[in-house]
């Protein structure tokens, strides 16, 4: 550990400090607004420095970390997008008859733990990285604990996901031990060729640990069949903290993901490749059909984040048939395009709430087209973006995605994709139809106040980018190209 | 002048933009003068351009006015030709046209679609000219399709009444049928010759097809169905009877006159392809006489004074078929004059009938009126003498033409004959049936007769006469188009034949003079008798094609048209829809809310999993 | 360089449409329309061009997302010209019959209208797969919104299944296209989606037909063709007048469109092997849709029938594959493109004026309203293939070319025509024929056709004549682009007839 | 001396991890819920020893010792979010958390 393994290490230690300085802010004085600015500043710079290191630095900061390229682009985006959903819930915990100072403290930290998954080739990192995050995702989800008014059910959402994540995670560890057994690493490397003189163990244990591994990332992904927790959890938390699960979260996990799927060449093994076809077939049927006819939204976006990880898995399975790298891009472009788009999505939502009441049913939203043409056309563009539909940068990410597949031929996933996609444009759509209707005679919740303009910079921001990376997404191509040869 | 040839569809045309365009906002008397003198300017052009050809003594002439379309070696171009059989076409067209345009300024007087009815009359008479003045198929077929429309408007003229509009589009879609095959017809031929050019194509054909060669016969074939529509033959003929629904001079212009006849003008202008398809010719024939027959048997139970005609008009078509089957190209085309004369003079004279009885059509309700109507009186005693064929009338030379042709067939020849004499009888008891119970007799208490019209209408049938009278003098100037078919010799025909052509129109005069005047025998009483009724039923109903057809083509049709009103194809993506949402709801049930529950199915995800990875 | 503005145009007047309604909502229609005719000056301004390059007039290739080597490639040939122009006619036409009938959030529809428009015109100009893709997509969603937000009665289902439809077709159609640039990319080792690349690959039969289904799929949903047809019917009774203008006139024309330029010409083999069943679903499609056009109570429903009927033809034309069939195809797609939009539009006007579509409650209309009678005859005569008018020479040329290379099918499609006066003419009789009586519908505002409704009628019904008596003018500005077609494919279509 | 075989260790490590869960689905006290989870997690733990004697080097230990704080701080948060949850409902049965379903 030398002073040149602390440059690299900058965002996460900038982020660190974070924590540590709204810690003492909190001890020092209460003040909502300060520590608000406090964690946004601090994670604009953490954003900042990965942005400018990004292009220069590849290296292994001790056994546990990587701080390649493709590890900053994510620290950028996970910065960035932490960021964003302080500004979103600011506004939202505004009202809130509680201490609000905390919730900051513990999206800071969760942060810290986001980067140091993105960044992690090691068990070890990858553990202690995705412990940080859910432990104070957990303290996030229940936030609202207190307050009387809170319609939602904060402490619901926070048990069932603290036992079902222990679950997965102690899944985790049980498939680390089993593969460590094999490989006698704890760093992620290759489970074929070992370099081992030892008796060596029958192949079935590291395929086991192996799928052990792999359900227990499922879950935290909310892959099927381990995803029956996603929608009550989504619908209990805090919208922002919801927000924040099913960005972040997700993001940091699937890199880990992709990272270890990769350096272990565990597609070399049929059964992985057909447990990863099947999850992903699965997931994206699951959570299409479940969506379908859903009333609360923020349930449809959780059931279609299932279907959306099950896209990605597509791509995971087609990088390793492909000859090109293309399919580390898609993987890498959707998970962009998926932060931003859904980030997009809560983030209406989060602006027509606040911590006593979330406008979380689709009939809300009747009329939105007339009463707040601006916020209707994020929200239309957000839904048509995940739908997949051109001018949007769901439709590259799509698009991404048929090209892995195609490439590597994996036609029945894609026909599955295809039927998956056509259920989602329904309700996607149907959300659409309800804003164009006819305003209803009392309006469900009054339109912006002076305090979420902030939260409508952030959605508008979103917006141009999701416009942007629709119509002329060639630099950021041409990044993703160069970032994703990293791994 | 010829180079103007032209101008003749260009003035109807003109005077439909002009009635249609002022969408009947001119006085009637402007509009009288548009309907009728556009066709009688174009009949001036038609004489003055017959003349001039006539002297040019060339065989035929074509004025090329701009190619239609050029798409590879599809090049149809809006040429205009001009021989024998177009120039009799052209003059029947226009000058009987004129006559009944003018006959209906008259007729039509208080009518309140005034101008619509010369707009649609003058469209016809442009149609009728584009389809025998067309230098090939398809623009023959445009003005095919064209007087098909205007039968149809025509027909539906009053269109308050459903009847009428049932009736027009009856009219409309059968012959449709017809022109289909013809359509099917025209790709054949262009497919396999390479030309709708007619002179090119039907020498293109002499040269590739041998005689009898399929080819040949499936497009003569298909060419006799769309002149069998047309011209209502069998089995097609079902729709003239109710095309009757229309106003009398439509009848007269439409029905009887010009377009019925394009079936015999269509099949004589190709008949170089039925030569090379003798079958077909002889089917052509057979159809004929079959037609003429089973026409004159429905005309004699008639009791719609128009029926009436309209049968006549079958089975006068019929002999033109019969005339086209053997061959005799000149006899038909003569016959098919002569009957645009009597005929259009019988239907106008019917008119003025039915005008002048308000509006009644059943003949046993009229009677006794030749006093009132002396002229309509005279008009169907000559009508029907030429009809009828007797001597010195126009029909008697035409029909007796065709007779003898038929004889002179080689095969089933007298067979021919022996039906063709057997239908001028019957031509002979219907036609004057018809006279005797309509102007003789006592009359039968209907209210008291109208005037006969002015001079509009007593001059057309004046000069009707006159041509249905001497007619038969005419000299068509046909042998140079026909030269491949007149190779007809008439052999030497024993007197008897002539002695039975001539006898039996009397006859047939004589036995519905029996009937009909002085009642020897009683109708009633052989109507007593079941045979003769359930016979007498049956022509009545024009041997019940309509029914057969109602009951094979349009119930049929009706039927699958109701039992799949909502698209069964649809229901198909409606079932794809219910299985996704059951499959919604049950999904839905699994997220129960319990904590178990949950960990339960990840536990049993994990085995399944593992049990798969491992048995792998 | 033009080509863009054409594109941009559109876009860009409905972004001001839209922004202007808040200034004054008399404003939208008024640029909307500015915008259209901007757009039919500057086709014009192509006619002249000289189509000596392959029949390409004017072309515009730039880079776009180089990574899949995609470029923003828009091209006009006579195809696409002839194709440009009934798009910016018929727009126009949308235009003026929105003109009174769209009240309320006409900024938000014209925004619309134009995008749709822009979205086609993409669609007919593109030449590069990816953004041919792009654009297809593109004119979906404002689509979507016309339908349903200006829709009638039951417009959510009608609007839904007509996005579902198209869209998941569309997805098949992406699929296909990746395989083919995919194949080009294994062939030759970089990838690219633009046509004449693409044009080059050549893969085994088997693989051809299967990504020549995934396009034909997509067009014939689009086109559409027994068994894709649908959502036709639906979209079309529930869309407002102008919706129903674009997607008869315009938006079926794409379908057509994809089948000529694309599927054919990149598949020439496994179309060839294809040809039979096409042209089966075809004659099917022409008689089936002629009898469910007849069952129909509902006006509009039965336009949306014989509109699927009359595109049979088109499909016929195009897998005869010879140029008197082409040509045949691309005269029905532009007349019908005339006659169905204007049937639309008179049922639109009646439906305007008596709210209701159901013809059982019609009848004897022509002594009311003799000039929209005579209006609707015309076009009632001229959608049964009345020699002289536009649509007769389509359909002919169609099927005389259709008849060398597939006989039973062309004489079983013949046989529509009989149908088709079947239904054209009860429709007549139905609504403007027989006694009238206002039993049924209050006929206060049953007014007979006013002056700009004249002038939109006139100058269709001149369209028509037009291309009936003197076709050639269109003839000529697309043969030189079939014919380069035509030659693409000519060498292996003769070698496969030989074996 | 002779050593036991490592797969032993791993498939007792197994049976003690596969108890746990079945703990989980079966209890309804949330408190033995949480007890089941602290077995699992240290069954993975055990299984970590044995992998490390295996291969003779200390990173599994290590890992041992950071599966028991991690244990602890999961329990940590969970018994904070049981008195939540007993205050409000007045029972540790994880089955009145059943509010948001479908």
């Amino acid at each position: 550990m030398t002073l040149a393994d602390l440059l690299p290490l900058m965002p996460l230690l900038i982020v660190s400090a974070t924590a540590v300085l709204v810690m003492l802010q909190i001890g020092v004085r209460r003040s909502h607004t300060v520590t608000a600015t406090i964690a946004v500043t601090g994670l604009l710079l953490a954003t900042l420095a990965a942005a400018l290191m990004m292009s220069a630095t590849n290296q292994q900061v001790t056994p546990l970390l990587i701080i390649d390229q493709y590890s900053l682009f994510f620290t950028v985006v996970c910065c960035a997008a932490a960021m964003f959903i302080v500004i979103l819930s600011y506004p939202y915990l505004a009202r809130l008859d509680d201490d609000k100072d905390e919730y900051y403290l513990l999206l800071v930290i969760a942060t810290v733990g986001a980067i140091v998954m993105v960044s992690s080739n090691h068990f070890v990192s990858t553990i202690l990285g995705l412990e940080t995050l859910s432990m104070s995702l957990y303290g996030m989800l229940a936030y609202p604990l207190h307050s009387k008014e809170s319609a939602q059910h904060p402490l619901e959402a926070a048990v069932k996901y603290l036992v079902l994540s222990a679950v997965s995670s102690s899944f985790m560890l049980f498939g680390m031990a089993l593969i460590y057994a094999q490989t006698g690493t704890l760093a992620f490397s290759s489970l074929i060729d070992l370099n081992s003189n030892a008796v060596s163990l029958s192949d079935s244990y590291a395929i086991v640990g192996l799928l052990l591994l792999i359900s227990g990332m499922a879950f935290k992904l909310s892959l099927a069949p381990f995803h029956m927790w996603t929608p009550d959890v989504y619908e209990g938390a805090p919208l922002p903290a919801t927000a924040y699960l099913a960005t972040i979260g997700k993001t940091a996990m699937f890199v880990v993901l992709l990272r270890f799927v990769v350096m272990s060449e565990a597609l070399r093994y049929d059964a992985v490749v057909i447990v990863f076809s099947l999850i992903a077939a699965l997931s994206i049927l699951a959570g299409n059909v479940l969506a379908l006819l859903q009333n609360k939204l923020k349930r449809i976006l959780a059931y279609s984040s299932i279907a959306h990880m099950g896209y990605l898995i597509i791509a995971v399975i087609a990088s390793y048939f492909a000859a090109s790298t293309i399919s580390i891009e898609a993987v890498t472009f959707y998970l962009l395009a998926y932060m931003i788009m859904s980030l997009g999505a809560f983030g209406v939502v989060s602006v027509v709430s606040s911590s006593e009441k979330e406008f979380d049913l689709v009939s809300d939203y009747q009329g939105l087209f007339w009463r707040d043409p601006w916020l209707a056309l994020i929200f239309t563009g957000m839904l048509l973006s995940l739908a997949g539909i051109p001018l949007t940068v769901g439709f590259i990410g799509k698009f991404y995605l048929f090209f892995a597949g195609v490439e590597s031929a994996l036609w029945p996933l894609l026909l599955v994709l295809v039927v998956g996609s056509g259920i989602g444009l329904f309700y996607y759509v149907r959300i659409v139809y309800h804003m164009l209707l006819p305003v209803p005679t009392s309006p469900q919740f009054p339109s912006a106040t002076g305090e979420r303009l902030g939260s409508y910079g952030v959605l508008t921001i979103l917006f141009l980018l999701l416009l942007l990376l629709g119509v002329y997404p060639a630099p950021v191509m041409a990044l993703i190209e160069t970032v994703s040869a990293f791994i | 002048m010829q180079d103007l040839i032209w101008l003749l569809p260009t003035f109807p045309l003109l005077g439909f933009l002009c009635l249609v365009l002022t969408g009947g906002s001119l006085p009637r008397k402007i509009v009288a003068v548009i309907g009728a003198g556009s066709v009688g300017l174009s009949f001036l052009s038609a004489v003055l351009i017959a003349a001039q050809f006539l002297a040019s003594g060339e065989d035929y002439f074509v004025k090329e006015v701009w190619v239609w379309m050029a798409v590879g070696e599809f090049t149809p171009g809006f040429n205009f030709y001009l021989d024998g059989l177009s120039l009799v076409m052209m003059l029947i067209i226009t000058g009987v046209g004129f006559l009944i345009h003018l006959y209906s300024t008259g007729f039509m007087a208080d009518d309140p679609a005034y101008s619509r009815f010369f707009a649609y009359m003058n469209l016809f008479v442009a149609a009728m000219l584009m389809l025998v003045l067309g230098d090939n198929l398809l623009l023959l077929y445009l003005g095919w399709e064209g007087v098909g429309l205007c039968s149809y408007l025509l027909i539906g003229f009053w269109y308050e009444n459903p009847d009428n509009g049932y009736a027009a589009r009856k009219a409309f879609v059968v012959t449709r049928v017809g022109d289909t095959a013809m359509a099917i017809g025209l790709f054949l031929l262009f497919t396999q010759l390479g030309t709708l050019n007619i002179q090119d194509m039907l020498g293109a054909a002499q040269q590739q097809w041998a005689i009898g060669s399929p080819l040949a016969i499936a497009a003569a074939l298909l060419l006799l169905g769309g002149a069998v529509g047309k011209s209502a033959q069998l089995p097609l003929q079902t729709w003239l009877p109710d095309a009757m629904a229309g106003p009398t001079p439509i009848s007269a212009l439409i029905h009887a006159a010009t377009m019925v006849t394009a079936g015999v003008y269509l099949v004589a202008r190709t008949h170089v392809l039925f030569e090379l398809a003798p079958t077909v010719q002889m089917l052509v024939a057979f159809v004929g006489l079959a037609t003429l027959l089973m026409a004159g048997f429905t005309a004699m139970t008639q009791r719609d004074i128009k029926r009436i005609l309209a049968y006549s008009t079958i089975s006068q078509i019929g002999y033109m078929f019969l005339a086209l089957g053997a061959g005799a190209w000149s006899a038909a085309v003569f016959h098919l004059m002569t009957h645009a004369f009597f005929k259009a003079l019988l239907f106008l004279a019917a008119g003025t009938v039915i005008l002048s009885l308000h509006h009644e059509h059943d003949i046993f309700k009229m009677g006794g009126i030749r006093k009132q109507l002396p002229i309509a009186f005279w008009s169907f005693i000559i009508g029907s003498a030429a009809l009828a064929a007797l001597p010195f009338t126009s029909g008697f030379y035409s029909k007796d033409e065709i007779l003898l042709a038929a004889l002179a067939v080689e095969g089933p020849g007298l067979l021919l004959w022996i039906g063709g004499v057997i239908g001028a009888f019957f031509t002979g008891i219907y036609s004057f049936r018809l006279v005797f119970v309509v102007f003789f007799g006592d009359s039968q208490g209907h209210q008291e007769v109208k005037e006969e019209a002015g001079w509009t209408m007593a001059a057309p049938l004046m000069l009707l006469m006159v041509l249905a009278l001497l007619g038969g003098w005419i000299q068509v100037p046909l042998d140079a188009v026909f030269s491949s078919g007149a190779g007809h010799e008439e052999a030497p025909v024993s007197l008897l034949v002539h002695a039975v052509m001539i006898a039996a129109p009397f006859l047939g005069i004589g036995v519905s003079y029996l009937f009909f005047m002085s009642k020897v025998f009683d109708v009633d009483k052989l109507m007593a008798n079941p045979l003769a009724s359930s016979l007498h039923r049956f022509w009545f109903s024009g041997w019940g094609m309509d029914a057969l057809y109602q009951r094979i083509f349009v119930n049929p049709f009706l039927y699958l048209a109701r039992i799949n009103r909502n698209d069964l194809i649809d229901s198909f993506y409606a079932l794809l829809v219910s299985i996704t949402r059951t499959a919604h709801l049950m999904l839905a049930r699994t997220q129960t809310g319990y904590l178990g529950w949950y960990a339960l199915s990840m536990a049993a995800g994990l085995v399944l999993i593992i049990s798969l990875g491992v048995m792998l | 360089m033009i080509l863009v503005a054409l594109i941009g145009i559109l876009f860009l007047g409905g972004v001001l449409a839209w922004l202007s309604e808040r200034l004054d909502s008399k404003l939208p229609r008024v640029i909307a329309l500015a915008a259209l005719l901007l757009d039919l000056v500057l086709m014009l301004t192509l006619l002249g061009g000289d189509s000596a390059d392959g029949g390409w007039i004017v072309a515009l290739n730039v880079q776009w997302l180089p990574r899949f080597g995609i470029s923003f490639h828009l091209a006009v040939d006579g195809l696409s010209l002839l194709l440009l122009l009934l798009t910016a006619f018929l727009g126009i036409i949308a235009v003026g019959s929105a003109w009174s009938e769209i009240t309320e959030r006409s900024g938000f529809f014209y925004f619309n209208l134009l995008w749709t428009l822009a979205g086609v015109l993409g669609v007919f100009t593109a030449l590069d797969l990816f953004l041919f893709f792009f654009f297809w997509e593109v004119m979906l969603i404002p689509m979507y919104f016309i339908i349903a937000i200006w829709g009638y009665e039951n417009k959510n289902y009608a609007a839904m299944k007509f996005f579902l439809f198209t869209q998941v077709t569309g997805m098949l159609m992406l699929v296909s296209i990746l395989t083919l640039a995919y194949f080009h990319y294994v062939q030759f080792g970089f990838f690219s989606f633009d046509y004449f690349d693409l044009l080059k690959v050549n893969t085994s039969s088997t693989i051809e037909m299967w990504i020549m289904l995934g396009f034909f799929v997509a067009f014939t949903t689009k086109l559409p063709i027994v068994p894709f047809h649908s959502w036709l019917p639906d979209a079309h009774s529930q869309a407002p007048t102008a919706g129903s203008v674009i997607l008869a006139g315009v938006l079926l024309k794409t379908g057509a469109y994809g089948l000529i330029r694309f599927a054919v010409p990149l598949f020439p083999e496994a179309s060839l092997n294809f040809a039979p069943i096409a042209m089966a679903l075809a004659a099917l499609s022409i008689l089936y849709c002629a009898k469910m056009a007849f069952a129909q109570t509902d006006l509009k429903r039965l336009i949306a029938y014989t509109s699927v009927s009359h595109m049979g033809f088109v499909l016929l034309g195009i897998y005869a594959w010879n140029e008197i069939a082409l040509q045949g195809a691309v005269m029905t797609m532009l007349a019908h493109g005339l006659s169905a939009a204007a049937l639309f539009m008179l049922a639109g006007s009646l439906q305007h004026r008596i709210h209701s579509r159901d013809m059982r409650d019609m009848g004897g209309f022509w002594a009311k309203v003799p000039r929209m009678s005579a209006v609707a005859l015309f076009f009632s005569i001229a959608a049964l293939g009345m020699p002289g008018l536009g649509n007769f020479i389509g359909e002919f040329l169609a099927l005389l070319g259709a008849f060398r290379s597939n006989l039973p099918m062309t004489v079983i499609a013949t046989f529509g025509l009989i149908f088709a006066s079947v239904y054209s003419l009860w429709v007549i009789q139905k609504i403007f024929h027989g006694e009238y009586s206002n039993s049924k519908f209050d006929d206060s505002d049953l007014t007979d056709l006013n002056r700009r409704e004249l002038a939109y009628f006139g100058a269709m019904i001149l369209g028509l004549v037009w291309m009936g008596m003197y076709p050639q003018s269109f003839l000529d500005l697309s043969a030189a682009a079939l014919q380069e077609l035509l030659a693409g494919t000519q060498e292996l279509v003769s070698t496969v007839v030989q074996n | 001396m002779q050593s036991i075989p490592i797969e032993h260790g791993l498939i007792l490590a197994g049976v003690l991890f596969a108890l746990g869960l079945v703990g989980v689905l079966t209890r309804r006290n949330i408190v033995f819920v949480l007890m089941s989870l602290e077995v699992m997690l240290n069954a993975s733990g055990l299984a970590f020893v044995v992998a490390s004697a295996r291969w003779g080097h200390a990173d599994g230990q290590v890992m041992f010792l950071m599966i028991l704080t991690l244990a602890a701080a999961e329990v940590a948060v969970g018994l904070g979010l049981i008195i939540q949850m007993y205050r409000k409902f007045k029972t540790v049965d994880i089955d009145v958390l059943s509010e948001m379903k479908g």
